[in-house]
């Protein structure tokens, strides 16, 4: 590894960013990096999280400074070898920003661009990214979207084909959710994989897209390659009933924002341009009827409808579970007591959205069981 | 989704819900152009062709009227008791003078009047604020009037999202609403969904979040404030803005919550500064966040005096980012 | 346009009514219980009953500030009227609006007016919802001699016309625009003269005669319903009392309405024709004569006991959602 | 010549704003017009020697305007005009009232500006005084639509006395109704219906006509005088009337078309035809129903009231404005010479110059 030098730059999470702020320095100059290690704490105004590193190596370089807004793109550090000269650093920097054009803020539509494709049951939005490899698909939870997976995109692009996708009544999907029972999400997810041509998939859902990846895998046991359930519904009867009920009528910022900041371990996470964009989905019409529909179905009551702990040994499959500690939507002893195969990961100092909070712990677990 | 024009988001949402719900019409003067006549019809579409192409989609339910807003601003009024959703365009709000009454003493009224048995589900959409060199009569802000009276809601939008979010609440509502369009923002462009969707009424939006100070401002206005907090920002001086999106009802906690959060504040309001909202929300911060206040409340408002004509006084008339910058300097350095 | 026997009772009872419930505030705002402005409607029965006994509750009709005759012919509950002239929570509107702008949209009432002039532009609302909708309802708009003169009763035959809604324009010309003359205030002779200017028919009917102004209501409103358009209907009339409760009226002359009381009743009338034509009995009018006076006795006797509105009641109803 | 002359104006200020303007685009008369043509009429009087105009005061506004325009100055001389200092209660009586007191004033003539109904009125108390009949309005058929600045000047001839002969004037028939004794008249046509209201007066709705008497029947007149005129056409000058007896169309042996009113062609059904005699009682058939006077509803009858309807010779005499005028063509009436100059009716050859000669 000696030898090679490595940048550390500006993510781009989600659709919209185009820039962040530089909160706080986790390696020090001088520290060791392993990929996949959280470099430094980031704010964008969706979102506070940390960067990670791609590369395994000596920290050798603060390029950014604290408090500093810097364009998606742009460098942060770099990380060497721990026999890498200075001058040979400078001259890398010095290249690197001599070639660095930030994007422009004013094109539309800036960074990853999402495509849409037309199934039986009607539009779906979906992104992917990467180009070689298994494909893994990420399937959002109640209320979500794609851009839940905004600190995974890029980190499993490296080497897997990557979907995340609008379900039925979220995103930029079709309103209609059919009856919204789990049934009707999977048969979703398998016209979607029609659709795309994808034979056979790593599975990742997050809450109600746990569910649904599980429903998915016991109904298509050949198309599916691996299941990774995070912060999973689906296997106990509990859940949360006021934040659905919140979620699902809160029209205001002030009425929504005490419901999403259940979903974290850190509250001041949420920050109000992320309650922003929660809310432009919910004002858009037939989302609150869809979201109500889905509601009624799975969580009526304040409980979750379909239980299938019991079917998990049913799957011949890899199968893991990943719950924040913190979690105040769905018990995390959910993932307890499940059948010995079923690997559990409890993730500490994350709520639910545990592959937001802890995304570099998530993703590794993902890259792990995928391959 | 798509970048679109503050007038394509409003025709935009006057057809989605004229789609949606049949009870919805269209009335005013000229927003189609040419009825009678022996040329096109739809010749105008309104002065600004904002309701162009609607007559061509509904027919019937898109009317132009004579210029006669007492009847036809009270007949939507008369309409919206009896069964209909109007949405009647009040070409310029400075032409309220002849028919306030059918909004004040009518349509603000009738819920309360008769024993909360009325409803008058009518929008009044109308062209408000300075700038085209129009002169004192097609030229002012007079949305403080309405927002004066109690059984009026007042929007006043500063963007394409909100104007389409805004009137599509507007139209569902079933109070009066009274819709304010400043006409310098027609050709504003921003991200607006195609689909329908409702922005709720008194829900300020905080367009740019900041520590050291907040200004309070609406409609076009907060294009000026957001220019000036770029160039306080360069100086350390971190400006938090609030859009009040609607002045009535507004955003009370909003503000105050800001205020608290800041102790200083500037009100940005285009109308001439007796009894606006600048003096409105002045008097609320005073009243009830009095000691968050580090410094005097500092309100850039237009003079007290009709709109000139000539650019060289109209411009000075307007607000600007740098009357804007200053007072929020000033307080920014204010010691007591 | 012939009557049958229950139509002219029900004219007998309306117009018996209004003159009783009139007559009854009359005598109540003497004792000074009664609040605010009161105008009354005694004298002018024929119009509001002659026009209404045509309409159902899906027909809209907009009133005056001298509104109660036109709420008693429209259906409104007499009981519920007295107890908001007494504002009294169990009032018409709860006790928030009073005389002047009672109000019941389930009975087709858009609401008495405060605002001279103020019911022509509501009405052609009221018109242009039932012709969008296609429902063959029709409007009909009541203002009076001084309302006639406003701009909003000229823009409004106007747009009416223009739009050729389906609305009636009923002015009650009672001679005086409060203590004014109608012969001072107004440039033309006959205010029906006026509807050929808008294109539309106007007729003077003698507002003393419920015949006549049921006939001429009944034609305007069956071609209306028909597409037909508008019409303005003059009646011309004489209040029996002031243009307020309190008024002194000594702009009338002595014994001016002493005369029409004697010889042009429109109660009276009615019922000396109709029993000499056979229709009705002596007995049936008596029989409804004790119910209305029963009727209105109990309406003031539940007003008087009747709780006000509370300080609760102060700020609701300003909106629907606020 | 008299030495006063005086002449009187009958102008009904509530003529022809009835329903049938809404049920048969009936033609609107505004007041200001009246008002115009009674102030032609004045300069005509005027012209023709009169010397005093009497006029009923009216609470509709003509009194009040042609007071305004009578203190205007005028190119043309008119004679002074007096209102009679009278009680105006706004209806028939008014008419009654003035023009008892114009004959009592011994006006030469009264000028009538109104419809058949006002016609009907003055008809009723104006005794021997001759009557210049003018229409404000197409609904009518007794009097004329003519110009006023004409009548008024035939008016004035025959009011002075410069035209006596007989044919200056002629007599009208009159129909008479009796119910129980009050009397009342009129002068085309008198209609029997089953309706029971008189509603708002104007005979509009054919259905329930039962009989149908007229003085006289024109075939080109509009009203219900048009039903006979076009079966059985009598004129004024005739000495008997006729009776027609009415059904619904479908009921009736013959159905005519005819103009009942402006813009409403209509079937009348006619079971019968006969003819009215000066003098011959008629009953009315119908138990009970309303007698309309020259085509508006008047008068509620029941079972047990007594109806009886007759033709009279003793109606209004009317001046006949074409022939006062072509008298005074013939008498130069309104010539004068001045003999220090030719005389140019003598210097050709036109037939007008003989007959002058």
């Amino acid at each position: 590894m000696s030898g090679a030098l490595h940048a550390v730059t500006m993510p781009k999470w989600g659709l919209s960013m185009q820039e962040a702020k530089i909160v706080e320095w986790k390696v020090p100059v001088g520290g060791e990096a392993l990929s996949g290690d959280e470099v430094v704490d980031i704010e964008t105004e969706k979102i506070a999280a940390a960067v990670e590193a791609r590369h395994s190596g000596v920290l050798r370089r603060h390029i950014a400074q604290e408090d500093d807004v810097l364009p998606v793109g742009a460098l942060l550090a770099v990380i060497a070898g721990a026999d890498a000269t200075d001058s040979e650093i400078d001259a890398f920097v010095a290249d690197f920003q001599a070639s660095f054009v930030p994007p422009d803020p004013t094109a539309s539509e800036v960074g990853v661009p999402t495509d849409t494709v037309d199934l039986s049951g009607g539009v779906i939005r979906y992104l992917r990214r990467g180009d070689s490899g298994d494909v893994v698909i990420l399937v959002h939870g109640f209320g979500g979207d794609l851009n839940n997976w905004l600190f995974t995109h890029e980190p499993l692009a490296a080497e897997h084909v990557v979907y995340a996708l609008d379900l039925p009544g979220h995103g930029g999907s079709t309103r209609d959710v059919g009856d919204g029972s789990l049934e009707d999400f999977a048969d979703t997810l398998s016209d979607f994989m029609a659709a795309l041509g994808i034979a056979n998939a790593h599975l990742v859902g997050h809450s109600m897209g746990g569910a649904i990846a599980l429903t998915f895998a016991l109904a298509h046991p050949d198309l599916t390659a691996s299941l990774t359930l995070i912060g999973s519904a689906g296997l106990g009867a509990e859940i949360d009933g006021t934040y659905i009920d919140g979620f699902v009528h809160a029209r205001r910022r002030r009425d929504l924002k005490p419901h999403l900041e259940k979903l974290f371990s850190d509250p001041s996470l949420i920050t109000r341009q992320l309650v922003e964009d929660v809310l432009r989905y919910k004002r858009l019409d037939g989302v609150q009827d869809a979201l109500a529909t889905v509601a009624g179905q799975l969580f009526p009551g304040g409980r979750q409808a379909a239980v299938l702990r019991d079917q998990l040994d049913q799957l011949m499959l890899p199968v893991q579970v990943i719950c924040g500690v913190e979690d105040r939507i769905i018990p995390p002893s959910h993932a307890l007591g499940l059948p010995a195969d079923v690997a559990t990961h409890t993730v500490t100092g994350a709520g639910h959205m545990v592959q937001m909070e802890a995304s570099a712990e998530v993703n590794r677990l993902i890259r792990d069981l995928a391959g | 989704m798509g970048i679109k024009t503050f007038q394509q988001a409003i025709s935009e949402a006057l057809a989605l819900e004229m789609e949606r719900d049949e009870r919805v019409i269209v009335m005013g003067e000229d927003i189609v152009g040419g009825s009678g006549a022996d040329g096109e019809m739809d010749a105008w579409g309104g002065p600004l062709g904002v309701t162009k192409g609607l007559w061509g989609k509904f027919g019937d339910r898109v009317l132009d009227t004579p210029i006669t807003e007492s009847a036809f601003i009270g007949a939507a009024i008369g309409a919206a008791t009896t069964g209909l959703r109007p949405v009647v365009e009040l070409m310029f709000i400075d032409f309220m003078g002849v028919c306030f009454d059918q909004i004040f003493n009518q349509a603000a009224k009738f819920r309360y009047m008769f024993g909360g048995k009325a409803e008058t589900p009518v929008v009044i959409r109308t062209m408000f604020g300075a700038g085209l060199r129009a002169a004192a009569q097609h030229s002012q802000c007079l949305y403080p009037l309405f927002t004066h009276i109690p059984g009026l809601k007042v929007v006043v939008p500063s963007t394409p999202y909100d104007a389409k979010g805004l009137l599509i609440e507007a139209i569902r509502d079933n109070d009066p609403v009274i819709f304010c369009e400043h006409k310098l923002l027609y050709t504003q462009e921003g991200e607006v969904p195609d689909e329908a969707y409702t922005i709720p009424f008194g829900e300020a939006a905080v367009v740019r979040e900041g520590e050291d100070l907040t200004i309070v401002t609406l409609g076009r206005m907060v294009h000026r404030a957001v220019e000036a907090a770029e160039a306080l920002a360069g100086s350390g001086i971190d400006c938090e803005i609030v859009d009040l999106r609607t002045t009535s009802p507004m955003d009370e906690d909003a503000i105050l919550e800001s205020v608290e959060n800041t102790g200083r504040l500037v009100v940005v309001d285009e109308a001439n500064p007796r009894c606006n909202i600048a003096t409105d929300i002045s008097a609320l911060v005073a009243q009830s966040a009095f000691d968050a206040l580090k410094a005097p409340i500092r309100m850039v408002t237009a003079p007290h005096s009709p709109v000139p004509f000539s650019d060289a006084l109209e411009d000075l008339y307007i607000p600007t980012a740098a009357s804007i910058e200053a007072a929020a300097r000033e307080l920014a350095e204010y010691r007591s | 346009m012939q009557l049958n026997k229950d139509d002219a009772l029900r004219a007998y009872r309306t117009m018996k009514t209004i003159r009783v419930f009139e007559d009854r505030v009359h005598v109540e705002f003497e004792t000074g219980e009664v609040p605010g402005f009161v105008h009354l409607y005694a004298g002018e029965e024929a119009i509001a009953t002659g026009v209404c006994l045509h309409l159902d509750d899906g027909d809209r009709i907009a009133s005056t500030h001298r509104g109660h005759g036109h709420c008693i012919a429209k259906g409104c509950d007499v009981r519920g009227m007295m107890a908001e002239i007494y504002g009294r929570k169990p009032g018409l509107c709860a006790g928030k609006g009073g005389s002047m702008h009672i109000a019941d949209l389930t009975k087709g009432m858009m609401g008495a007016n405060g605002i001279v002039g103020g019911a022509p532009p509501l009405v052609c609302g009221a018109g242009l919802a039932a012709k969008t909708l296609g429902n063959g309802r029709v409007a009909v708009g009541f203002v009076g001699d001084g309302g006639s003169n406003q701009g909003t009763t000229h823009e409004s035959l106007n747009l009416a016309s223009v739009w050729q809604l389906p609305c009636i324009f009923v002015v009650e010309n009672n001679g005086y625009a409060e203590a004014t003359s109608v012969k001072y205030s107004t440039a033309c002779d006959d205010l029906a003269d006026r509807a050929s200017g808008f294109n539309m028919p106007g007729i003077v009917v003698d507002g003393h005669d419920f015949f006549e102004v049921y006939e001429v209501a009944g034609e305007a409103i069956d071609r209306a319903r028909a597409g037909g358009g508008p019409t303005l209907i003059e009646c011309k009339v004489n209040r029996y009392y002031g243009h307020f409760e309190g008024d002194a009226q000594t702009y009338r002359a002595p014994d001016e309405v002493e005369n029409v009381r004697q010889n042009r009743d429109c109660i009276d009338n009615f019922a000396a024709r109709a029993v000499s034509a056979g229709l009705v009995q002596e007995d049936d009018l008596a029989s409804i004569d004790r119910d209305i006076s029963d009727l209105i006795e109990d309406a003031v006797n539940l007003a008087k006991a009747a709780p006000k509105p509370e300080a609760e009641d102060l700020l609701t109803d300003v909106y629907v959602s606020y | 010549m008299h030495k006063t002359s005086a002449v009187g104006i009958l102008a009904n200020p509530a003529a022809g704003r009835d329903i049938r303007r809404l049920v048969a685009q009936a033609s609107v008369f505004p007041l200001a017009e009246k008002c115009n043509m009674i102030s032609r009429l004045l300069s005509a009087l005027g012209a023709g020697g009169v010397d005093e105009v009497y006029m009923m005061p009216d609470a509709g506004g003509i009194s009040r305007r042609l007071l305004r325009m009578l203190q205007t100055p005028s190119l043309q001389p008119r004679p002074p005009v007096t209102f009679f200092d009278m009680p105006v209660v706004d209806g028939a009586a008014d008419t009654l009232l003035a023009v008892e007191r114009m004959v009592e004033a011994g006006v030469g003539a009264i000028v009538v500006l109104g419809g058949d109904g006002t016609h009907r009125l003055v008809a009723q108390v104006c005794g021997d005084t001759p009557l210049t009949a003018l229409s404000t309005g197409t609904n009518n058929v007794f009097p004329a639509l003519r110009e006023a600045t004409i009548a008024g000047l035939a008016t004035a001839l025959v009011a002075t006395g410069q035209v006596t002969d007989d044919g200056a004037t002629c007599s009208n028939k009159a129909l008479r109704v009796s119910v129980n004794g009050t009397r009342d008249l009129a002068l085309v046509d008198i209609c029997v219906s089953t309706a029971l209201w008189t509603g708002s007066k104007a005979v509009w709705r054919v259905d329930s006509l039962s009989q149908l008497f007229v003085a006289f029947a024109e075939a080109d007149a509009v009203g219900l005088s048009s039903v006979a005129g076009l079966i059985r056409p009598v004129s004024r000058r005739d000495h008997a009337g006729v009776r027609l007896d009415l059904a619904p169309p479908g009921e009736a042996a013959m159905s005519v078309t005819a103009p009942i009113a402006p813009g409403l062609v209509v079937p009348v059904g006619v079971a019968a035809v006969h003819d009215l005699l000066p003098g011959e009682r008629q009953t009315v058939c119908a138990p009970q129903g309303v007698i309309a006077l020259d085509g508006e509803r008047e008068i509620e009858f029941t079972d047990g009231d007594r109806v009886a309807v007759w033709l009279d010779d003793d109606g209004p005499r009317t001046i006949d404005v074409e022939r006062v005028m072509a008298r005074a063509a013939h008498s130069g009436l309104l010539t004068s010479t001045d003999q220090t100059l030719s005389n140019p009716l003598q210097k050709g050859d036109s037939t007008d110059a003989a007959e002058q000669g």
